[in-house]
């Protein structure tokens, strides 16, 4: 069952990779023509299949199939946007601080209490694009980061993270 | 090359291989639409064999199986160029003849159209076999080389 | 336009392989060589690609119209080749600067003379 | 004014920022702070190309600036991974 | 279908398609690998011989890859697409290349028993086979450019192969970082030439050449040109790569390596009277082959006199050797007008172009018997050995004749095409005649010393008895060669080294 | 010409000649055998002749000539690329003025 | 003329957080800062490139309803998402590189990443 | 306004400067960097050029698995150029 | 001594390389087009390229110059077979003089 799931998760993703590259390849959707042209899709189902069968085991190392379910998905959309939210703060951040020069750097720990890795990976990610922060480390058994913050305050967990975690818990744990 | 990398780069790489090889994989069987071809797209598969190697440390024993890909890509790939002897070597015999990869194509951008070029598109897929096993087992011997450095004394 | 314009992709290219073959001549370390053949070759891919270029033409591919004006492909396919050509002649010397570490424990090229006379 | 001038200069400027990288190539005390430059390069290099692609309405070229966002990815991975190791002397 | 008319093609595609197969099937049995390099070698060999038969009663002719019809149908256009040529030169060193190749190759499976990762040995071999046959077969100037790489890369992976030696791996480094420079170089001479004419044939370059003969461009190229493929013939002062690479290499590649060296000898004549042909001064390229001849044969000798190294010496000899034909060919140069050859410029040619063919052959079989030397004692070094003779008679008279032959001694072949040489060259200067003989002598002496050394004198012990039977035969056949060409040197002439000269386009 | 061919032979000889060790006298090896200068053999039971010793005479009477070749072939690879260039720039230099 | 505009206000910020960035990059005192200036500003001025060249293919497509410029857009996304994922990864391994080969944060008031080990 | 010379002659200028920086680095890594950065440089080049098709296998090659393999090199070597 | 001559040598091919590429036709602007032309316009014979393969490059790298696509293929073979026999384990062998 596990191996089935695995072929089935790497093939979606094969396939939606394939035909993502390969839209509008049928010509014009306006003339009414579809979405793609009968090759294309024959050959992204076949091409789907070998990959799948070749590398199922790479892309759910964990076992964690919780990302099957769509919905998943669909909050990790609209994550999308506090995080560009947070990168635009970041980035007038930075420019004020690459104007003026004023820093005070650090490396501080904190222990976000997220568990899979999908989740810890994602969090170091933002927390690298938003304001000031960058992960330097990562323990591999437990939660910590060790980020290097470029202006440090108190409280580092809940500044740094805490919109994030809370976000992140609803898709990825 | 025994010792990982991070957790955030494992995952990642994690991520990241099937697209990689389903974008190597478009480039290849796109080649004679688009830019791109076997060698390029064999490339880019190997480069997520890269990305493997560097992300756990190691590949696995796939050293036999990738030499047979390598030589049965090539072998294919000069059958198909001397399967034109009827006429010359390497004579693209499969154009406009209506079978496979026979279809003829109008001009303009016909993105869609991989139903077309004769044997050329066999020519790349083989070729991609080929490079994207030449280039794995490269990457993969050399990291293995550069790790058993001061296993086995040399002989002088 | 200055007429030096005219000519300076190809001297970028003359003074390319000016900087490999100083390297390969008077560098000793054998990997510092290598990187010198690894610039030589990418002064000639460029060579090869600036000869085919066409003011104003487009990349040799039926995008749009069936008449367009576009740069001359072949030297694309000659460079394709001799790109792979490099990229396996570079595996190769530096697989032999291993083995050659592994043998003689050095890779300064004053010391790797075994072979003379 | 063309429609596609907006984009070449952008393009322009942007070459004129990698040759400024290129300095810290030149100065960075230790191999990090070459990587960092390096990084630093290939981003512009991927934004000069989606935009170039666009200037020079030459659809299909935009596939070389993906190969190239993913591939440089691998490449910092490399010399990061070295780096990691510290010298094996 | 038609194979005749395919011959060239497949000349250059079965050993491509059995070095390809070989580690694919090879996997299954150690006999099948065997059978699957001999039969690469053998239908070869056996193609070769289709061709050089065609060739020599019928005619030369275009083979077009790609076209539907394999002739030339339109004078520009089917010259845009590759070709390769088959005519009297192309047998001439398809021949050579294809004998030398059987007789390394049969050499090989009792030589090299015992050996890991054999299927690798073979598979290189028989890429270093196809790369030298491409070289001479083309008619394609960046197609050169491919098989010259691919020569290159296959012999540096032979060379390397003994990986468990040091100086192997050494000598494979420095032949490679020559080859590869060399490449480069060629590449930029094929740029020039392709910026200025747009076109990469060799017909269609020598047509735009003769349109403008004094462009600079063309000269930078023409010089590039002589000094790449000079080095990989291993002229002096360009060759010391090749004493490195001919006695580390492991035994059946040595003279697989030596014939790498040769066939770029012949690209070399084949571009400078092809492509150039009249019209760059032909005085001027036979000048600096003169002189690039007469600094090899003279310091390659004296190289050898001082080595103590079997093969090294061997080595340093076959360097010498190469001066012989291409002082020959440049002595013929000089004379070309627009009339062609004429006087003992023909003479010149015929002696160069046989002692190629001898050369080959005869270089071959000296170096097999030396690698059976070593093979039977495990020492190289010419103060260690001695006395061979009394235990190794057949490898004794195959050393013998080859090295009679290479010293020119007058009833072997050596012998006629050397004379040709001399005779000719001796109308063209004396002095040139002169350094000639005294190089030849010198050559004796070397030879004598290494036989003394190694086979006469009281019996060393070093060895229990004769090598295996397999090398035997392959000694043999080459001997075989050796004495037909002996016994008829005119007919080899008059058949083989004619029409080649008669392909190149300097007698009508 | 054959006259004059000979006569230079004679003269390269007598060079040589020359060029030999000329306070050598011939007692001085009194009973035994001269090999050459290089090393003593060892086994005199079974005297054979070594490489080295075989053209000793002849090279060492030469040193002058071949001391310069031999120390030339460095086996340095900057060397064989130095080689490979300077015999560039003669050739096109040749080339360039001649052609 | 409102897709030019918006093109151009578009790439108008890439310049100046590119620009950010790069000067960061000569500005900052050691490797971590850098890293901040050059992640942070460098991606988030790709990005508006690719808004740019989003905005600008779709306007294309919206004009002369070619298929190819639809084609155009898709990719320029997909290229973002690759940018947007591969960056900070990137920046995160040269961090731990350089915190493993010993790198001292400077002007740093408090390092618990040393203070662990 | 000739901007598209302009460009190509601004990458020109980046791709003589990486490459003087490949031969004046003793640090073989940073040597190597720079290698990658050059060959990055000389795929803008082949873009500028209209050789998409070189471009893609300029850009897998000369950036990533040359660099690759020159990295394994130096890891089984010597790291400074004039070490031992 | 040595190194001057070298340097010198090196300086005279960096000048005739330069002076040869400032021969060249101007860059953009090529002479000679007819191959090129040939593949691009020609429509009369051998025109697979516009009729089958719509990437010029592709037909030229597989159609019309397909022996060079090989011998690329093959070059790739032959340095992986390199590498591999480089780079497989070293034994210390008795044979060692051998070779």
């Amino acid at each position: 069952m596990e191996d089935m799931k695995e072929f089935l998760a790497t093939f979606i993703l094969a396939l939606f990779v394939y035909l993502f590259l390969t839209l509008a390849s049928g010509g014009s959707i306006i003339e009414g023509s579809i979405l793609w042209s009968l090759e294309e899709i024959v050959f992204g189902i076949s091409i789907a299949l070998i990959v799948a069968a070749v590398t199922s085991h790479i892309l759910c190392r964990s076992k964690n199939f919780r990302m099957l379910s769509p919905l998943r998905w669909l909050i990790m959309l609209v994550y999308a946007i506090p995080l560009f939210i947070e990168m635009v703060k970041a980035n007038f951040d930075m420019a004020y601080r690459v104007i003026t020069g004023r820093i005070e750097p650090a490396i501080v720990k904190i222990t976000p209490d997220l568990k899979t890795d999908l989740g810890i990976t994602i969090l170091a990610n933002s927390i690298t694009l938003t304001p000031g922060t960058l992960t330097v480390e990562v323990d591999d058994e437990k939660s910590e980061l060790y980020i290097h913050w470029i202006k440090m305050r108190d409280d580092p967990d809940e500044i740094i993270s805490g919109r994030f975690v809370r976000w992140i818990r609803r898709f990825a744990e | 090359m025994n010792w990982k990398m991070s957790r955030v780069v494992r995952t990642i790489a994690d991520i990241m291989v099937v697209p990689i090889i389903i974008f190597g994989i478009y480039l290849i069987i796109h080649g004679h639409l688009s830019p791109g071809g076997g060698f390029q797209g064999g490339a880019v598969i190997a480069s997520s064999t890269a990305l493997l190697i560097i992300a756990y440390g190691s590949f696995g024993k796939h050293k036999d199986s990738l030499s047979s890909l390598e030589s049965t890509g090539l072998t294919l790939f000069i059958l198909i160029a001397f399967l034109g002897l009827g006429y010359t070597v390497f004579y693209n015999f499969l154009a406009s003849g209506g079978a496979v990869f026979g279809g003829t194509v109008p001009y303009g951008i016909n993105p869609g159209r991989l139903d077309s070029g004769g044997t050329v598109p066999l020519m790349n897929i083989m070729v991609g076999l080929e490079v994207t096993a030449a280039l794995s087992l490269i990457l993969w011997m050399m990291a293995k080389g550069s790790d058993s450095m001061d296993v086995e004394e040399a002989s002088v | 336009m200055i007429s030096w314009f005219l000519h300076l992709p190809f001297l970028v290219v003359g003074i390319l392989v000016a900087i490999g073959l100083y390297t390969v001549l008077f560098k000793n370390n054998l990997i510092k060589i290598i990187m010198g053949i690894a610039i030589i070759q990418n002064g000639v891919n460029l060579f090869l690609i600036s000869l085919a270029y066409r003011k104003d033409g487009v990349a040799p591919i039926w995008t749009s119209a069936p008449d367009e004006f576009m740069v001359m492909p072949t030297p694309h396919a000659l460079t394709l080749t001799s790109i792979v050509i490099g990229l396996a002649t570079t595996a190769l010397l530096l697989s032999f600067v291993m083995m050659i570490k592994r043998h003689y424990g050095t890779i300064d090229a004053d010391k790797v003379r075994r072979c003379r006379e | 004014m063309n429609y596609a001038d907006p984009l070449y200069i952008a393009v322009a400027v942007f070459i004129v920022y990698i040759i400024i990288s290129t300095f810290r190539i030149f100065l960075g005390p230790t191999a990090a702070d070459r990587t960092v430059a390096f990084d630093t390069i290939n981003t512009l290099v991927v934004a000069s190309m989606i935009g170039l692609g666009a200037a020079m309405w030459e659809v299909l070229f935009i596939d070389i600036a993906i190969v190239y966002a993913i591939l440089s990815f691998v490449t910092t991975l490399f010399i990061a991974k070295y780096l990691e190791e510290g010298d094996r002397g | 279908m038609n194979f005749v008319e395919h011959a060239p093609t497949l000349i250059l595609g079965l050993p491509l398609l059995f070095a390809f197969l070989i580690p694919l099937l090879g996997r299954i049995s150690k006999d099948m690998r065997d059978i699957l390099f001999l039969m690469g070698l053998l239908l070869t060999g056996l193609f070769v011989g289709i061709m050089a038969y065609e060739v020599l009663t019928v005619g030369g002719w275009t083979y077009v890859f790609g076209a539907s019809t394999s002739e030339p149908t339109n004078p520009i256009t089917s010259y845009f697409r590759i070709t390769f040529v088959a005519d009297g030169f192309s047998v001439l060193a398809t021949l050579t290349i294809a004998l030398v190749a059987l007789g390394a190759g049969l050499f090989s499976f009792d030589y090299m028993a015992g050996h890991a990762a054999l299927d690798k040995f073979y598979s290189l071999f028989l890429l270093t086979l196809a790369g030298v046959n491409g070289m001479v077969l083309t008619g394609d100037l960046f197609n050169l450019f491919v098989w010259f790489e691919v020569t290159s890369i296959a012999s540096c992976g032979l060379i390397a192969f003994t990986n468990y030696r040091g100086k192997s791996v050494e000598a494979a480094l420095k032949y490679m970082i020559l080859s590869v420079l060399g490449g480069l170089f060629l590449l930029i001479s094929i740029g020039l030439l392709y910026g200025q004419y747009g076109v990469v044939n060799y017909k269609l370059l020598s047509d735009g050449i003769a349109g403008s003969p004094g462009l600079f461009v063309n000269k930078l190229a023409l010089g590039i040109l002589l000094l790449v493929f000079g080095m990989k013939a291993s002229t002096v002062p360009m060759h010391m790569w090749a004493p490195d690479a001919y006695s580390e290499s492991p035994g059946p590649a040595t003279p697989l390596i030596a014939i790498t060296s040769l066939g770029s000898l012949f690209v070399l004549f084949r571009l400078t009277f092809g492509v150039y042909g009249v019209n760059m001064g032909p005085g001027v390229i036979g000048t600096i082959l003169i002189i690039l001849g007469v600094l090899s044969m003279f310091i390659g000798v004296s190289m050898a006199l001082v080595q103590s190294d079997l093969k090294r010496l061997i080595a340093y000899l076959s360097v010498s050797q190469v001066g012989y034909m291409t002082m020959a060919v440049g002595v013929a140069l000089t004379t070309w007008t627009a009339e062609g050859i004429n006087g003992y410029g023909i003479m010149a040619m015929e002696g160069g172009l046989f002692h190629m063919i001898n050369d080959g052959v005869y270089k071959a079989l000296l170096f097999l018997a030396a690698i059976a030397v070593i093979h039977a004692t495990g020492k190289r070094d010419l103060n260690e050995l001695g006395g061979l003779a009394h235990k190794m008679p057949y490898t004794t008279v195959f050393f013998l004749l080859g090295a009679l032959s290479i010293a020119g001694i007058p009833p072997l072949s050596g012998f006629s095409s050397k004379l040709l040489i001399y005779q000719s060259v001796y109308l063209y200067h004396p002095i040139l005649a002169i350094i000639a003989l005294v190089v030849s002598i010198v050559t004796l002496a070397v030879i004598c010393k290494a036989f003394f050394n190694a086979f006469l004198g009281p019996d060393q012990g070093q060895t229990k008895g004769e090598v295996p039977k397999g090398m035997l035969i392959a000694m043999g056949l080459l001997t075989v060669v050796l004495i037909i060409f002996t016994l008829f040197p005119h007919y080899v002439v008059a058949e083989i080294v004619v029409p080649a000269i008669r392909a190149l386009g300097v007698i009508p | 010409m054959f006259i004059l061919v000979v006569l230079i032979i004679t003269g390269i000889t007598y060079l040589i000649y020359k060029m030999g060790n000329p306070a050598y006298k011939r007692t001085r090896f009194k009973g035994q055998p001269f090999i050459s200068g290089n090393a003593p053999f060892k086994d005199p039971g079974r005297m054979h002749v070594g490489g080295d010793n075989l053209f000793w005479g002849f090279t060492n009477a030469l040193k002058r000539y071949f001391d310069p070749l031999v120390k030339g072939h460095t086996g340095i690879v900057n060397d064989y690329v130095y080689w490979f260039i300077v015999t560039m720039a003669v050739i096109l230099m040749y080339i360039y003025v001649t052609l | 003329m409102i897709v030019i505009t918006m093109v151009s206000v578009f790439l108008a910020i890439s310049l100046v957080f590119n620009g950010l960035g790069v000067i960061g990059l000569h500005r900052f005192p050691d490797v971590y800062t850098r890293l901040h200036a050059a992640t942070k500003c460098t991606t988030f001025g790709s990005i508006f490139m690719t808004f740019a060249v989003m905005t600008y293919s779709g306007g294309m497509y919206y004009w002369s309803n070619d298929a190819k410029y639809l084609n155009m857009a898709l990719h320029t996304f997909a290229a973002m998402i690759a940018l947007l994922i591969t960056n900070p990864t990137g920046a995160h391994a040269i961090a731990r590189a350089a915190h493993k080969m010993g790198v001292i944060p400077r002007y740093a008031v408090k390092d618990e990443l040393k203070e662990a080990k | 306004m000739p901007i598209y010379e302009i460009i190509i002659v601004l990458t020109l200028v980046g791709l003589v400067m990486t490459a003087l920086a490949v031969v004046w680095f003793k640090d073989l890594i940073s040597a190597a960097i720079a290698l990658g950065a050059s060959s990055l440089l000389l795929s803008l080049q082949f873009y500028l050029l209209r050789a998409p098709d070189v471009a893609i296998a300029e850009a897998a090659v000369g950036a990533a698995l040359t660099t690759a393999i020159f990295i394994f090199a130096i890891r089984a070597t010597d790291r400074q150029e004039g070490f031992s | 001594m040595r190194k001057s001559v070298a340097a010198l040598a090196f300086l005279i091919v960096f000048a005739f390389l330069l002076l040869g590429m400032s021969q060249l036709r101007p860059f953009g602007e090529p002479e000679n087009t007819e191959m090129d032309d040939y593949f691009l316009y020609d429509q009369e014979e051998g025109s697979q390229a516009h009729n089958q393969v719509n990437n010029i490059v592709t037909a030229i790298l597989f159609d019309y110059r397909g022996l060079d696509t090989l011998g690329e293929a093959t070059v790739l073979f032959s340095a992986v077979s390199g590498v591999v026999t480089v780079l497989r384990k070293v034994k210390k062998s008795g044979k060692e003089v051998q070779g």
